[in-house]
This record gives C-alpha cells, structure tokens and sequence, in this order.
C-alpha cells in the first residue's frame, strides 16, 4: 500500500463503519490494532449495529461509509431496491457445526421430520435462518410451510427454549455452545450438507459510494483485505481483538467454533445461496451475483 | 420511614425473585443476586459510564426540549377551543405511531445517530406532557378564573396567573411520565439501530455475546436510573407545589 | 356611571332553560352605594357576573360610563359569594391580596406595602405569610374584601361580602367600606341577606323579586353621615326603613312561594 | 355530525401539503401520501364486497392485532385504576411499592424480553404481556396522583357520613385517570406494534417490521398511516366515553 | 351525649405552629341544641371537625355516649362551612342528598323519596336533577342541609349552616331545624355569627374566645317553648339574652384585640 501519497488525493479520510458485535468484525479491528488504517492515511470510527437493514437511512444519506453484512441482508437489500450495495470485502465462509437448529433436553421433537407443525425461532425471519433449516428440512421431505418461524433475538432464544416457549431454536455460536451446555439437543447441523460452505458475511458499500470515492474505497480496501489475510491464518489473532469490541470472554472467545475466514467469496456457492433464497421466495428477482461484486475497487 | 419501607419494599421483591430463582421457578435466569453483583461492577466500568452518559445526554435533551415545546403547545390547545378541535385529528393521529417505527425516517433526516435518537425521544415524550397539560387546564376552578377577569386581567395574564399554575399538578405528572418514556425511547432506539454508544448498544454488545447476566444488569441500571429521575422530580414538586398536597387530603 | 337596561339572563337552553333575570332595569350613579338584597336563587350573582362582564346577557344590556360592558371593565373589582376558591391556593395570603396590583403602575415594595396595609385593615395583620387553607372560613372572606379594597376600583361589586365572620367584624368590615367610599371616589354595589345592613350601609336599596330577577323594591335611604353603628341603627328612620325592606322581602317571598 | 366532520379539515390539508412536499423533494425515504394510501389499498382493502372489501390478509393482521390491543387494553387499565388508586390513598402501600413501580416503568420493554419469555409462550401470549406491561405505567401514575390529591373536603364529608372512600376517590380523580386512560389508548397501539416486532408471525406491526426489512417503504407509511387512522377513531370513541363519565366535570368547568 | 375535656388543637409545629384550641371543656347533654358563638378565626370549625373525628386533638379528649373519638363516630352528619365544596360535583343534588342514605336500612325507592322530601323541607323541591354548579351559593348550602336532615343523625354538627341565605329562607330553616329536632331525638351544636339566631334556637349559647379558643361564656337559653319567630324574639328575656351574648363577645372582642 502507497498509503502517503493516497491520503493526499483521497475524497475522505475519516470512515463511520457499522459493526456487528460478533467475531466477523474482527479484522477491522486487526486492521485499526495493526494500524493498517492509519498506514493508508485514514481515521475509522465504528458504529455498533444489529443489522444493516436497520441502518440503510444512514448509508443512503451517507452518514455511513461501510458495514457488517450477511450475504442473505446484501441480496435481501438489493433485491428491494431501496439500495445498490456491493459486495466490498469477503469475511467469512460457512463450515459445518456453528449453526444448528436445537431442542430443549427431552423435546419429543428428535429429527428434522419432527418439526412438522412446530415453532422454530430465528433470530431474523426470512433470513439465513430459515433458509438453510428450509433446505434441511426439504431434505427432510417437509415444505418449509410446515414449520412456523417466529423471530426472537439469539440470546432470548435461550430462554425460550429452556422454558419450552418455542419447539425448536437456529442458534449460532456462541449460543449454540450455550444452548448445547444446558443440555440442549443439537437435530440439525444447518451449516453441512447441502449448505456447507455457503458465504456467511461480508463488508458491503453502496454502489453510489464506491462510485463518489475511488481512492478512499482504495485504500480502506487495502487495509481491510492485509487484515482479512490475517484473520484467515492467524486465529490467535481473531482471539486477541473479539473482546475488545464485543462483551465475549477471551476464553470463550478462543474456545468458539468459527467459520473460514478467507480472502475471497466463492462465486458459486454465492450463487446458491442467492438461488436458495429465490427458491424460498425471500426475493422476488432471481440475482445474479457477479453484478453484486465489483470488477476493482480503487 | 418512608425511604425505610421503600426499601424495604424492594428488598422484599428482590428476595423473593431470588428464591424463585433458587427453587427452580425461574431457574433459566440468572440469579438475581449474580445480576446485582454484575450490576454492580458495572459502576466501574468506564464503558459502560460511557454509554449511560451517551443515553442520558440525548434523554436530558430531548425532555427538554419537549417540556418547551410540547407544554405551550398543550397551553394554546387547552385554551383556544377552535385551535384544538382543528389539531386534534391531527394530534391523534400521530400520536400512535410508534417511534419505533419512525427510526428509519429519523436515520434518515438527521445524519447524527445521536440527534436523530433525540428527535425521537422528543417526539414521543411530547405526548404525555400536551395530553397532561390539556387535561389540567380543563379542571382549573372557573370561579379562582373569574377572579381574575374581575379584576380586569387579560386572557394571558389569566393563563399565566391562574390556569398555569392549577394545571402545574397535572403537568408535573405528566413530567414524571415522560421522563421513564425518555428512557425507554433512547434505550430502545440504541437496541434497534445501534450507535455509537449507549445503554441501548451495551445490551446489543452484551447480547451478541450471551451475556444475559449484563444484559440484565443494564436493565437493572436502566430501572434504577428512571427511579432516581422520578426521586429528583418528586422532590422539586414537592418544593413548588407543596400548596398542593397541604390543601389535598393526602393518602392516609 | 352603571345602566342596566331589560338586562335578562338564561342559563341552558331547551326545556332545561332556566331564565334567573328577566327585564331587570336599574341605574346607578357614580359614588353611590347601592345594596341588592332578594330572596336565595333569585339571581342576584348572575346580576353581578353580568356587571363584571363574566358572563353576556341573553337580552338588553349593561352600560358602564356609558360604554357597553362586552368583557371585563377596567378598574373593577369584585369579592365572590363563594371566596374560598376565588383566593389562589399556590399564593399565600399576602401575594393573594398584592396579585391584581400588578395591574397598576406599582412597583414591588409598594404592592406588598398595599397588600399589608389592606389586610390590617380587614384584621389580618399576622396572616400574610399564611396559605388560603390555613385561614379558617371567616378570615378566607376577609382575604377576598382586602384583596379588592387594595385594589382601589372605581367600581367594586361585593357578593355577601361578611356572610362568613363574627357580629363585631361585621360591623367593622361594614364601617370600613363605608370610610374607603368615602376617601376613594368608589361606586359600590354590595348583595347582602342581611336587612339591617342593607340599610346601614346603602344609599339605595333594591329589592329583587324571585328568578326571573326583576326589580320590586327601589329605596332610597337618607340616613345622617357619618353613620354609626349605634346612632344610625336608633335613628327612627332606620327603624322605619328596615321595615320597610323586610316588608318587601317578605312580600316576595309570599306572592311568589 | 357534519359540523364535527368539519373540525377534520386539517387532516386533508396537512395530507394535501405532505403530497406537494414529498413529491418535490422525492427522498426515498418519503414517498408521497398518494402511493401510500395506494399501497394501503392494495394490502389490505382490495378484497371482496362480501368481505367489506377487507383482503385475506387485512383480516390476518388486522383483526388479531385489534383483538390483542382490546384485551390489552382493558387489563391493563383496569389493573392501572385500580392499583394506582390504591397506592394513592395509602401511604404504606406506596412506600411499599413505589420504587419498584418507577423502576418498573423506566425499564424498556424491549430489554424485558428474556424475563417476558420465562413467563409466557411465544405469540399472543407474550404480546398480551407486554401491551399490559407498556400500557399500566401512565394510568398507574395518574390514577395514583389524581387519587392522592383529592380536595380533602370531599374526603371529610365522605368520612363524615361514612360513605365508601372509593367512589368519592375515583370521581374526583377523573379527570386526571381520563387523562391517563388517554394517553393509554394511543400506547396501546404503540405497544400492540411493539409486542409484534418479536416473537410474532402476524399482525400489522409484524408486517411493518417486515415491509422495514425488505425496504417496502410504501408499506412502511402504509402501516404508520393506519396505525395514526386508528387512533383518530378509538380517540374518537374514548372522547365519546369520556364526555358522559366527565360530564359533570365539562358543566362545572366551563366558563 | 357529648363530653370534651381539656381539648388542644395546634396546627402545624415549631415556630409557625398554630394554638387553635386550648384546654376547652365543653359537655352537652342528650337532645340539647347547642350553639356556638366566638369571633372569626377563633377555633370553632376547628372544634367541630375534633368532634366529628376529622382531626386527632393535640391535647384533651372528646367522647360521645361516653366513648372516645378516634373515628368518625356513627350516626353523625355535618354541614360543613364551605358547603359548595362539601358538595360531590359529579352527582346531581338529588343523588347527593340521597348518597349518606346508602348506609341505612333502605332501598333505592325510599331513598329517593327521603332525598325528596328533604329538599322540599328546605325550598328546593325542583332542583333535584341539577348539578351543584347549577345552583345558587345560598342553594348549595341549603342542599347540604337537606342531605344532613335527610340523614337523620343522632348528633348534627352545623357549621353557620344559614350563612348565604336571605333572611326570611334563615327564618324558615331555623324554625325547620327546630322543628326536626323535636321530631327525631337529635342533639345539635350549631355554630353561628348571628347573636340573635344563638338565642332564638339554641337551648343553651357557648361563647368561645379568640384562638386559642377557650369557653368564656355558657349561658343556658330558657324560652318558652315551641318558639316563633315573631313572638320568641320580642320575648323579654330573649331581648335579655341576646344582650348578654352580645356583650360577652364583644368583651372577647375588645380584650384580646
Ligand atoms: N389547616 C390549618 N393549618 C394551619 N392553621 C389552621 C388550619 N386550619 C385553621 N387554622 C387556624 O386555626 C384557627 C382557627 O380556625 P377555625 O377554622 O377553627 O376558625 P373558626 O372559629 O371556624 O373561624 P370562622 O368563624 O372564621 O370560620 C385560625 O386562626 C386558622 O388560621
Ligand atoms: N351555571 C348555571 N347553570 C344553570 N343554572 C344556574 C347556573 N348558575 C345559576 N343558575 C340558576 O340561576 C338562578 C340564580 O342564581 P344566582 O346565583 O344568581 O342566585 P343568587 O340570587 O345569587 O342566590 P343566592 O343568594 O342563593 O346566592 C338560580 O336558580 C340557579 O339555579
Ligand atoms: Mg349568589
Ligand atoms: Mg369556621
């Protein structure tokens, strides 16, 4: 990175980035603890969020640069129409045991065929959640009309459960170790089979932005994919920052289960999540997602 | 004695949450006494400090700015019939609309997450106090009115003199209503758009990572928090309007 | 100074109308001080509110120097029948009483000056500090008296002004109006139940027939000044003219009853 | 009744002067009132005649919605009268209980969801709770400070001819516990949107929160506009219901 | 009946503390129609509202039949001085009269008819479905009458119960509240300002002193009964009595001034 001579031509230099506090975030923060952004002559002020669906007002009228995203909020968001977001930097790949639908200990509830009628929370409603227990429960020769989602955060999903509000909970980690701690019994392992390996999140920007600030979108890129290289071999170095930015203990921060931190989305799994999702009717066009990922940035 | 028997009171409840949590009822909860140890520890927290400022500040705020609007307004609504018969549909009709709903217009207006969770706050806290306002001004005592026309005071004179300080009870209250609701806004907004800080993204904090304890834990301080507003209210009504509990046949 | 012309009075409407004055004509003149006694529920506070301009008559009308009272005269006051709730309970006594001075070119050390100086002269010297609820029912009503006395109307309107107190402060709250009037040029216009006050204090009385209020009685007392309670009540034409207005009173009450 | 319809003429004005402004600007954000009600249309009252042209779906969100609301509603201000009267008038009671009530009602329901989910089943259940939870506060405070300061002559006289304290507390507190229940029934809907965010599979605030997730901004305003429609009509109600139980209070008071 | 020994009242405490009442006795006997006289802001309301159980005495005690006031004592009624307010604004007259009757053994027709036929008894046959704010001050107050009549206590406070009223409505009252008395065994304490009404209806006038009040004066009333209105006032020993009262409070008056 050139940084010294680019902060002198970039169009901003001070970035608001939403983060969602979960380990996903975490190169950001390699990158700000390793000064790759200072380096590339840029200030990064973050923002916690939940969702970017929940602050798409604050990008739309920029005063919010880039975001935490899932794939499944980058797709849903694009599909609306409300926005043209891009796909800015590839954070983390699905591996089988960080998402599992559960029961509470002695659920009559033992398979995916069992769910037939029952309550199934997730933490956003035609979202990853529904579409990845759907594709299992497909598998499972039920129609995802035979099950009832309803949304509840990840952390009340625990109650929940323990008090048998709802039948069954998508949880993810580090719920899941929880859940599963209390003695909760793991029927699907939504993040194998058929959906291993689908892309969980990613940095995204507006096309609008990207267009307004070549060299900024440059030079944060820069720093964002030297930190993502990082994350991708170095999980002590994920360890260090998550409790930093999130309220998980360094132990339990070190003991969860992750998914692949790697440098690029594959195209194709990408596709298939968008066309499981499509399939779902959670959007109403069928994406093709090369037109999400930008040629360059910069 | 009454501090005695309010603490006792609360006392009294936490025990009793903590022996439902013991004997299993509750038992998917923490323990109340863990939560307390946690909130506890909180006061040194210079994050969390932090946040509860960030909260406060847009609370504070936003009460403000709603007393001096929200009260004048209730004024001019409570005594020009023809304005509040016209604005009354109107009023009406905004008034169900949740602020929660209205973030993302909010989001969108004011690009500083901070003044669009005041405008939020202002906008829903305002309600209590117009309604309150209103409210008292229709039980002001006619004759201590004419009074005042009898000694040839204008309507202002009159809405100054008399109206507004009978109808000070009523507006107090609805004061002590908006502060909790001050409270409840700002946290909620925080816990679905998130921010910079506050009580409202310490929870989102403490819940991504399944920390019910501190979630909990920030409820209890949020809980605290509007308890100590309400004290101070208390306090200054008692000292501006002490006529009116000396004249009223206070509780027994 | 105050013409009253087929003044009528109706509250509510419909079937539930009910008329309290109807074609009450009367004049008074300036300094005079006229007594308005009738029967209870005749109408004579609505005759007052009408005075004051706190409620529109429903027909004819009230002319003050000339001018058609629409809202509130100026340099009026008036001492409500029912005082307790027309003293402000927020205000102690003594700002109670300096209240309507605001309305004169006073300053604050004068109004206070004023305020004190009236309640001494209705007995009240030590109250000032006090709040309305503390005073019991008599020296409530001797609040209202000081209020309007430190208010110097030229019009003053009293509605059963020493209803609530003793015999002997009757008697000095009856002399002290009369020596205001006397020093401040005052018209005053005072209902009283009370025969022999009528007229001890008046110039004038008036009697008034039962609801619908109208004028059946119109006399003139001409009594030596100053008066006095002793002398002025032993004169024989005192004597003669209470009689006169029980007569009247009494009258009322039986061809109407 | 025309005369009173009369008195609306601001909402028309004000939708007119909306519709001028948002097509000017044309933020997205702001869509103008004409697509809205369009959008409103077609949600939910493009169904048949049959049906008082109510669409399926109109009759899956609205009516449980409403359902819920009532319930909650009424829970919730009879237990805020009852229970704000009572630590009104006695002193024990209220230093007894008092601060747990201030500190009940600052905590956001929202962040009492866990606790919520130990007590009730997903769905109505744990709506209901949390309408009552949301709607209490403001009748309880009012109740409660109307019937601490009640003019004590009418207490003395009550005590004097040792008639039942209750009813002389609660009709002089009325005016103050209508203010309350005012506020309460605009809350209610609030809260009735609230208690959907989460946890839910129907109603007009579940599909608020999904027009908001999916950027369906017409049904967003769609939804605030009923919700604001809806309140002009139960206000209406409730003032109806008030100007008989206060219809002392309008006569004695006006001047 | 009653029995009051060495009675306190202090309002409030410390420096602004207020001695209303202090070291009264007072004892009045079964059927006796006791009335009360003393200047404005002597203690007499303050002394009425102890009997009625209203307030705790600071000092002494105040028994009826023998037992000690801690509550209101049964099968008592009260009208109070500032009888406007005393009156529930959210109920007609008639319901406010009939109200205390809940209490008796009665149901709804006869307490209906018993609220009617109370205020026939004080002039107000046709304002039953009114509001107390439809009414006149002197009106108010005679409701408040007619509810305590109604009531037929054994033991009546009345606090100037005939304060707004004119002087023949007075007349009729007083002669109304003897008369029920005679009826139904009821004793009475009345307090007033008017000398001659203590004589005409009282069987015996307390003469209270300025505050803190104490009973300087206690004269037994012993005119031939029943009384009139005409006849018992030109009665020498009224013209006697009434003498007699009016110098003791003048003397109250003028030592304590
Ligand atoms: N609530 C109160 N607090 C303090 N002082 C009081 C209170 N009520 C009455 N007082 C004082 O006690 C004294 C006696 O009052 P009370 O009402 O008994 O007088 P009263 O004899 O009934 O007079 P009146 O004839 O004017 O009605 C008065 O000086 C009054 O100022
Ligand atoms: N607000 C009102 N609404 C309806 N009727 C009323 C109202 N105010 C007074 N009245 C009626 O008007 C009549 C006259 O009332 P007003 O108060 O003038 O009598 P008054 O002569 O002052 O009697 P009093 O000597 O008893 O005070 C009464 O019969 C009363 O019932
Ligand atoms: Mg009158
Ligand atoms: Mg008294």
């Amino acid at each position: 990175g050139g940084g010294g001579d680019g902060a002198t031509a970039q169009e901003k230099t001070t970035l608001t980035v939403g983060v969602v506090p979960v380990p996903s975030s975490a190169p950001l923060f390699i990158a700000e603890k390793n000064g790759f952004f200072k380096a590339e002559g840029l200030t990064v002020k973050t923002e916690i969020i939940q969702a970017p669906q929940a602050v798409m007002p604050k990008i739309l009228n920029g005063s919010m640069d880039a975001f935490l995203t899932s794939y499944v909020s980058l797709l849903a968001i694009n599909d609306s129409g409300a926005a043209k977001l891009k796909l800015f930097q590839h954070v983390q790949t699905a591996a089988p045991g960080i998402a599992s639908v559960v029961v509470p200990k002695d659920s009559p509830v033992k398979s995916a065929a069992d769910l037939k009628g029952k309550t199934v929370g997730v933490n956003v409603l035609r979202a990853l959640g529904q579409t990845v227990t759907n594709a299992h429960l497909q598998q499972a020769g039920l129609k995802p009309e035979d099950v009832k989602f309803v949304a509840v955060p990840f952390a009340d999903q625990l109650t929940a459960l323990s008090t048998k509000k709802i039948d069954a909970a998508w949880l993810v980690e580090p719920f899941l170790s929880a859940a599963k701690k209390d003695g909760a019994v793991e029927i699907i392992d939504t993040t194998s089979g058929p959906t291993d390996g689908l892309p969980l999140d990613a940095w995204g920007v507006s096309e609008d932005w990207l267009a307004k600030n070549p060299k900024t979108a440059a030079a944060f890129h820069r720093a964002l994919a030297k930190a993502q290289q990082i994350a991708s071999t170095d999980r002590e170095a994920i360890n260090a920052v998550i409790p930093t930015y999130t309220q998980i203990p360094a132990e339990t921060a070190a003991a969860m289960k992750l998914g692949q931190f790697s440098a690029d989305v594959d195209k194709g799994e990408f596709q298939k999540l968008a066309d499981l999702l499509h399939g779902y009717g959670y959007l109403k066009a069928k994406p093709d997602v090369t037109t999400l990922i930008p040629a360059r940035i910069g | 004695m009454t501090k005695a028997l309010g603490v006792a009171g609360v006392l009294g409840f936490l025990l009793l949450l903590e022996v439902a949590g013991r004997t299993g009822l509750i038992e998917v909860l923490p323990p109340v006494s863990a939560v307390l140890v946690t909130a506890a520890g909180l006061v040194v927290d210079g994050v969390f400090l932090a946040d509860v400022g960030v909260t406060l500040a847009a609370c504070a705020t936003g009460l403000l700015i709603a007393i001096v609007t929200a009260v004048p307004a209730g004024l001019l609504l409570g005594t020009v019939p023809a304005v509040e018969r016209s604005v009354r549909p109107l009023v009406e009709f905004l008034r169900p609309i949740p602020s929660l709903s209205l973030i993302p217009l909010a989001m969108f207006v004011w690009t500083d997450s901070q003044d669009a969770k005041t405008a939020l706050v202002v906008y829903t806290c305002s309600w209590p106090l117009l309604i309150n306002t209103m409210y008292g001004l229709a039980d002001v005592d006619p004759v201590a009115k004419d009074t005042m026309r009898g000694f040839g005071f204008g309507p202002l004179a009159i809405l100054w003199r008399v109206s507004l300080p009978s109808t000070a009870p009523f507006i107090a209250t609805g004061v002590r209503i908006a502060v909790s609701v001050t409270l409840i806004v700002a946290v909620s907004v925080e816990l679905i758009a998130g921010g910079a800080g506050g009580i409202g993204t310490f929870l989102v904090q403490a819940g991504s990572a399944n920390r019910v304890d501190r979630m909990l834990a920030a409820t209890v301080w949020a809980g605290a928090i509007g308890l100590g507003a309400n004290a101070l209210f208390t306090a200054a009504e008692r000292r501006l309007f002490g006529w009116h509990r000396a004249r009223a046949g206070e509780g027994a | 100074m105050l013409e009253i012309s087929n003044l009528s009075h109706v509250y509510g409407s419909g079937p539930s109308a009910h008329h309290a004055i109807e074609g009450l004509n009367l004049s008074v003149s300036e300094g005079e001080l006229l007594c308005v006694v009738g029967p209870s529920g005749a109408g004579k506070s609505t005759l007052l509110r009408s005075i004051a301009g706190l409620i529109q008559p429903t027909g004819g009308e009230v002319r003050i120097a000339g001018e058609l009272v629409r809202q509130t005269p100026d340099n009026l006051a008036v001492v409500f029948q029912d005082y307790s709730r027309s003293l402000f309970p927020w205000m102690s006594v003594a700002e109670n009483v300096a209240l309507p001075l605001r309305r004169k070119d006073m300053d604050k050390r004068q109004r206070r000056a004023a305020a004190q100086e009236a309640l001494e002269s209705v007995g009240l010297e030590g109250a000032g500090k006090k709040y309305p609820f503390q005073l019991s029912g008599g020296m409530q009503q001797r609040v209202a008296i000081a209020r309007a006395l430190a208010y110097r109307p030229t019009l003053m309107l009293m509605d059963e002004p020493f209803g609530s107190v003793d015999a002997q402060t009757r008697e000095d709250l009856e002399d002290l109006v009369l020596q205001v009037r006397g020093h401040h040029q005052m018209t005053i216009v005072l209902i009283t139940h009370d025969i022999d006050e009528s007229v001890y204090v008046g110039d004038r009385v008036v009697v008034l027939s039962k609801a619908p209020a109208h004028v059946v009685g119109d006399l003139k007392v001409e009594l030596p000044s100053p008066r006095d309670q002793i002398s002025t009540r032993e004169h024989p034409d005192f004597v003669h003219l209470r009689a006169e207005v029980g007569r009247l009173v009494r009258g009322v009450e039986r061809t109407h009853a | 009744m025309i005369r009173r319809l009369a008195w609306y003429w601001l909402l028309p004005v004000a939708a007119i002067a909306w519709e001028v402004a948002t097509r000017s600007i044309g933020a997205v954000y702001f869509p103008p009132p004409s697509t809205i009600l369009a959008r409103m249309h077609e949600m939910w009252f493009a169904g048949p005649p049959t049906r008082l042209f109510l669409t399926e779906e109109a009759a899956g969100d609205l009516l449980p919605s409403l359902g819920r609301l009532a319930a909650g509603w009424a829970v919730a201000a009879a237990a805020g009268v009852a229970l704000g009267v009572a630590l009104g008038r006695s002193r024990l009671l209220s230093a007894l209980v008092e601060p747990l009530v201030h500190f009940g009602r600052s905590v956001p329901p929202a962040a009492l969801l866990p606790v919520f989910l130990v007590f009730f089943r997903v769905g109505t259940p744990i709506q209901l709770a949390a309408i009552v939870y949301g709607v209490l506060w403001p009748v309880l405070i009012n109740a409660m400070d109307g019937a601490r300061y009640v003019d004590r002559q009418y207490l003395d006289t009550a005590q004097v001819f040792h008639l039942r304290r209750w009813p002389v507390v609660l009709a002089a507190a009325g005016p103050k516990i209508f203010a309350g229940l005012r506020l309460s029934v605009a809350l209610a809907l609030i809260m009735m949107v609230i208690s959907e965010l989460y946890a839910s599979s129907e109603g007009i605030g579940h599909r608020m929160r999904e027009a908001e997730g999916s950027f369906d901004i017409p049904a967003m305003w769609a939804g605030i506009v009923l919700l604001g429609i809806l309140g002009v009509v139960l206000n209406g109600v409730f003032l109806a219901v008030e100007r008989r139980a206060l219809r002392w209070h309008r006569g004695r008071t006006a001047a």
